[in-house]
């Protein structure tokens, strides 16, 4: 099975550790991501703005280029995956945005949200099957607890996103299960995690980065996993308590891919 | 040629002022057929009415056109009056030019054409009237009451109390309903149960009351006067002649791990059960899903241990058939599903719960014996927070879009109470509004407040965050102070918003009641018709026509009992006349009216037939007007056009067709 | 028409007495306000609705007909939407055929308690006919000036 | 500010969110669920009353614009779909497409940067911060 990939400018940069061991981890598990050619940055924020067109077209290129593919499209990062979704929603549902955008594009056959825009996760989930991972797991991460940090933007708005309960999330919770290790669930794996407020003002990031590491802690989490670099930065920046990691590390280790295997 | 009056209603200002009445009576003089045309100002009222009467008189009319309100609001009256008068109440039509036009529009030249165009439409129609003659039918009289809750209780005892039978029919083994879980009630806190279980006990030892439980309404076909309803008796697999009521299959029954529903899912039950101590029958029935002897076929001890031998798991449904004058829904309320609101972490934590989980909490005869305690850890909490209208007053498609009404009263009364017994126990209540209308409401929150100390926050909760030490931190905001607030809660309860018993709306089908977006039934007019549903003979009690309080409840069980008993009263009822009627010279007998027909009014009959002299025996289609509803399906599936509908037929309907098009 | 004269669309509303007329009682006692173009014909209910009706209107110059029912399982007389439904769906594909658009016919549900759908259906409808001017397929010349 | 130009900033603030400040309730669930409520001179609940009282320049000055984090917990949790967050989305909006008024300037960034700080964080910030 190939799928459409779009990684986004951190996984080429800071994130690679992201990309790389999602790469792996789908060839262990039997389908492949295929880079679209000559992707160009999502522009890491969805703009609310009803009048904003120009900044969601690199969005429509990488969705329409899917289509021509007649494949879904992958992502990994929160923040690529937040934008390309609701942009496609947009192309499906608002007639003066997908008439305004494909003025803009003109392309051979008018792009109309065609693609289905799936997070790796949601692969892991709808497509792979939590059961079908579990079996595939060699090396079990037995006894660790381990929580799950969703963030803001995989989640909200919980309508378009369609991704998992806004409130109470399971996605990752299973994929931990799957991966046989203890999910750890506390109340905050759905706060901000402060986003790009760090940028300028890092103490208030790193003071909600705080609450949710301490809150997780608390519950009994050695480690929480992510899906997005930023929030991964943010967690980090605030430092002591629990390690914060890509949950494609894990997913890696528990597929029993090596350190020599990752090096490649 | 038809002599026709035109009557146009000023309505005070509600049509004049957008309506130039003068202009239209000018106007519609010149119509063909019209021989009289006035105004008034308010032409329902008595002068206005004896004004009709006097042009009917004098002017020989044989119709008459009202311009007025809705058809739906005083069609009767003006045909009444016309009848009075002398004429035929069929020869009487409705422009609506309020309504449809008055009140839509606010251009007066546009408003007052589109008038002169709806009262040519009524004219027009009206040239093609012909008089009819109602028929008559009987009434059964014996009304039946879906649902036995409080309001059903009540309206079934006033309608008893009148001298007439009454069937009442509750799907849970016992009657009773929401308010048999209710600890105490406001304003007054009188304990729910010693108020309402007499009230059981009465109704189950009225001669005139059939009680029955664990059953379902089925089918209902017929009309006002004359229902037939199929009740489906769920096999109790008890005798209910035999059970002395004595508790000891309960006792020794060896499944007790099912959700009580009467406690909320909060204790268990075992699988033979009544709902509660209190049950009114005092009869209990087994759960199959639950029951080992279903399940596995291994088990029987309590038809070991009945000495009744009252026990029969042989028993199966039973459908029983009677015949009704009337109908009263009563299906009541549950409480929403909070599955879209899990940022008040309801799933998540055991100390988060709804306010009705709270009246079983702090009922002595609920699963903590009426102590006030977490059910995560059995601890007895310090600091409650109380979060009102979850789900209520909602636009999204999360809640509802409705004030449940009840919530701020009871949440007074659950935090007053919690602080008389319990003085150490701190309560805070999150609120966007304090809506305390009613009669001694606003001084029972006054009281919860002054006297009791109840910390009242404007502003709502926006997260509820259970932490590692088992307490929860809320999250919520102080409008008034403008801070955000973290309070830490042992305990958090969530006034739920109530929604109508899901059960409604397969009622309605079967009523052909009509139902509003919330499933709330529709009453026949909000304000002047509030109790009877536009289905003729279907009444409405309790919550489910709207969110209500007990004695709102109370009051309109005994308004929808009188408008039963008043049809009940009636020997015979006039019967729409307008019904379907063939042309037997254009039917051929094909049977396609009557495959369409949801009464079965359609029969067919040989008859001898001079067809313009030729005499034959043909096979052509009758209709019983006792049956007919009149609602026109035969005539347009009639492939021969031999199919009319009296008083909206086809060359009417074409004639006001043609009117709007001119 | 002449050019500087609004189009002011002619609209055969058919509303069944139980649900879409009290609907539409209930958007004037709510004084939601939809265009004056649209005049109502009260009708047991929608399978009162002969497509005789609708052809004739045309005929005599209407720009769109709209049937009003209600609900599906909601009929006062249980099953009436559902016939009308059937028959409208075939009359309005021959309708079509003959030129007669899509557009300028519809079935649209509204409840008694559906006051402001009601309002909105109808400024959408004659939003739709404005936009698809006037109807000349099916009128008979005699009927016009 | 002149009183036409405040109002038809405004109109466009309500243009660009598509937001009917209308239908809030005051129910204040916006600013129990934001985050940065502590760090907001303006809270989330009382944007819309700036906006129904075309009172756009204290809007336009206040540090709230920069304090949102887009988190859309207020948009996720509104009962009346309001959606604050797109309201202060569409003032910050209006703010850098009409003046110059960038919150950073290009040569504040460096200094900020540190090895780690992933690329997405830089072109969020921007999309967010300047025009």
């Amino acid at each position: 099975m190939k799928y459409s990939y779009f990684p986004g400018c951190t996984l080429k940069t800071t994130g690679k550790e992201l990309d790389r061991t999602a790469r792996l981890a789908a060839l262990a598990l039997g389908f492949e991501l295929e880079e679209i050619e000559n992707w160009q940055c999502c522009g890491g924020v969805y703009p609310l703005g009803s009048d904003e067109i120009a900044t969601k077209l690199s969005s429509v290129r990488a969705l329409n280029s899917a289509k021509e593919k007649g494949q879904d499209l992958v992502t990994l990062c929160s923040a690529c995956h937040h934008v390309i979704k609701r942009v496609n929603d947009d192309m499906k549902n608002v007639d003066d945005i997908r008439t305004r955008a494909n003025n803009y594009m003109k392309l051979d056959e008018p792009y109309a949200g065609e693609t289905e825009v799936l997070h790796f996760l949601e692969v892991l989930r709808d497509r792979v099957g939590f059961d079908t991972l579990k079996a595939k797991v060699t090396n079990p991460l037995k006894g660790r607890k381990i929580g799950a940090y969703y963030g803001c933007l995989l989640l909200r708005p919980g309508k378009i996103m369609a991704f998992d309960n806004p409130e109470n999330p399971t996605i990752i919770e299973d994929f931990i299960r799957a991966l046989g290790a203890e999910p750890v669930v506390y109340p905050y794996r759905n706060e901000c995690c402060g986003g790009y407020i760090s940028l300028n003002e890092k103490d208030m990031a790193k003071s909600m980065c705080r609450r949710i590491k301490d809150s997780a802690e608390g519950f009994g989490a050695e480690m929480l996993i992510t899906a997005c670099p930023l929030c991964e930065y943010n967690l980090n920046k605030a430092e002591g308590g629990i390690p914060v990691r890509y949950f494609t590390e894990l997913l890696c280790e528990a597929l029993g891919i090596t350190e020599e295997g990752m090096a490649l | 040629m038809q002599r026709i009056g035109v009557f146009v209603c000023h309505c005070g200002s509600n049509i004049a002022a957008t309506v130039d009445v003068k202009k239209v009576v000018e106007i519609v003089k010149n119509e063909p057929g019209v021989v009289h045309a006035e105004d008034y100002q308010y032409m329902c009222s008595e002068a206005g009415q004896a004004l009709i009467a006097k042009a009917i008189a004098e002017k020989n009319l044989t119709g008459i056109v009202v311009c007025s309100c809705s058809p739906r609001m005083h069609e009767a009256t003006f045909r009444k009056a016309a009848e009075r008068a002398g004429l035929n109440p069929y020869m009487v039509e409705i422009a609506n030019i309020r309504e449809h036009c008055s009140w839509i529009h606010k251009n007066i030249e546009e408003a007052t054409e589109k008038a002169v165009i709806l009262a040519r439409a009524a004219i027009a129609k009206v040239n093609l009237n012909a008089p009819l003659k109602a028929g008559e039918s009987r009434v059964t009289k014996r009304a039946l009451v879906i649902g036995g809750g409080i309001a059903g209780i009540q309206t079934a005892l006033d309608i008893a109390d009148a001298g007439y039978e009454v069937d009442i029919v509750e799907k849970t083994p016992s009657i009773g309903g929401r308010m048999s879980q209710l600890d105490k009630t406001f304003p007054t806190l009188d304990c729910s149960a010693c108020i309402l279980t007499p009230k059981m006990v009465e109704a189950a030892a009225h001669e005139k009351i059939t009680i029955y439980t664990y059953s379902e309404v089925e089918k209902v076909s017929g009309f006002v006067g004359d229902f037939t309803v199929d009740i489906r008796k769920k096999a109790r697999s008890v005798d209910m002649d035999k059970c002395t009521g004595c508790g000891v299959c309960q006792e020794k029954c060896p499944s007790k791990k099912t959700p009580s529903e009467f406690n909320r899912g909060l204790g268990n039950r075992s699988a033979i059960y009544t709902p509660f101590a209190q049950a009114i029958p005092n009869v209990p029935v087994i759960d199959r899903d639950a029951c080992l002897k279903f399940k596995t076929g291994k088990c029987g001890v309590c038809a070991k241990v009945c000495q009744a031998g009252a026990i029969d798991y042989e028993q199966k449904d039973e459908i029983v058939t009677e015949k009704y004058g009337a109908i009263v829904v009563a299906t009541g309320f549950d409480t929403i599903k909070l599955d879209n609101y899990d940022e008040y972490a309801y799933n998540q934590s055991k100390d988060v719960i709804t306010s009705l989980e709270l009246e079983r909490v702090m009922n002595a005869a609920g699963p903590t014996k009426g102590h006030l305690e977490r059910l995560s850890d059995g601890k007895h909490p310090k600091e409650i927070v109380f979060i009102q209208c979850v789900g209520s007053r909602c636009s999204d498609d999360r809640g509802k879009p409705y004030c449940s009404k009840i919530c701020c009263m009871y949440t007074a009364k659950h935090a007053m109470l919690i602080r008389d017994k319990y003085p150490d126990v701190n309560v805070t209540v999150f609120y966007i509004d304090v809506r305390t209308p009613g009669k001694n409401f606003d001084e029972f929150y006054r009281r919860a407040v002054e006297d009791y100390g109840v910390n009242y926050i404007k502003g709502q909760v926006g997260k509820v965050a259970p932490q590692p030490d088992g307490s929860l931190l809320v999250q919520g905001v102080d409008l008034l102070d403008n801070k955000q607030i973290l309070k830490k809660a042992d305990m958090v309860v969530l006034a739920t918003a109530i929604e109508p018993d899901p059960s409604v709306r397969k009622i309605a089908t079967m009523l052909t009641a009509s139902i509003d977006t919330n499933n709330f039934l529709t009453e026949s007019h909000a304000k002047l018709r509030p109790v009877e549903s536009p289905t003729a003979g279907v009444f409405l009690s309790g919550v489910c026509q709207g969110p209500k309080d007990i004695p709102e409840t109370v009051a309109q069980a005994g308004a929808a009992a009188v408008k039963a008993i008043g049809l009940l009263a009636k020997d015979k009822l006039l019967t729409n006349p307008c019904t379907a009627k063939p042309d037997e010279l254009l039917c051929n007998g094909c049977s396609a009216c009557a495959n369409v027909c949801p009464y079965g009014a359609i029969t067919y009959e040989v008859k001898l037939i001079n067809d313009h002299g030729i005499r034959e025996e043909r096979r052509v289609a009758q209709v019983n007007n006792a049956l007919c509803q009149g609602c026109g399906a035969c005539t347009v599936t009639c492939p021969s056009g031999a199919m009319d509908l009296q008083g909206f037929s086809n060359r009417q309907i074409i004639a006001e067709v043609d009117a709007i098009c001119r | 028409m002449p050019m500087n004269e609004e189009f002011k669309p002619k609209i055969v509303a058919f509303c069944c007495n139980w649900c879409s007329y009290a609907g539409a009682d209930l958007a004037g006692s709510s004084r939601l306000a939809y265009p004056a173009d649209v005049k109502i014909i009260r009708v047991p209910c929608s399978c009162r609705v002969n497509p005789m009706f609708i052809l004739r209107a045309f005929e005599k110059g209407a720009d769109g007909v709209i049937i009003c029912g209600c609900h599906p399982g909601d009929c006062h007389y249980s099953t009436g939407n559902y016939y009308a439904r059937r028959r409208m769906a075939m009359l309005f594909s021959m309708l079509e055929y003959i030129g007669i658009e899509n557009g300028r016919t519809r079935v649209e549900w509204v409840s008694a308690a559906e006051g402001v759908k009601f309002s909105t259906t109808m400024n959408d409808f004659v939003a739709k006919i404005k936009s698809l001017g006037e109807n000349v397929r099916l009128g008979d010349i005699r009927c016009k000036n | 500010m002149s009183f036409d130009k405040t109002k038809k900033q405004a109109e466009m603030i309500r243009e660009i969110s598509g937001v009917n400040p209308y239908k809030c309730m005051k129910c204040g669930k916006c600013s129990a669920s934001c985050p940065s409520f502590n760090e907001m001179d303006i809270k989330p609940h009382q944007f819309v009353s700036y906006v129904l009282n075309d009172d756009i320049e204290a809007l336009a000055n206040s540090k709230s614009l920069w304090k949102c984090l887009s988190c859309f917990a207020c948009i996720e949790r509104c009962p009346r779909d309001v959606k604050p967050g797109k309201l202060i989305d569409a003032a910050r909006q209006l703010v850098v497409r009409e003046r110059d008024g960038d919150y950073l300037s290009a040569d504040q960034i460096p200094e900020k940067l540190d090895p780690e700080l992933p690329q997405q964080l830089l072109v969020s910030a921007f999309r967010r911060y300047r025009r």
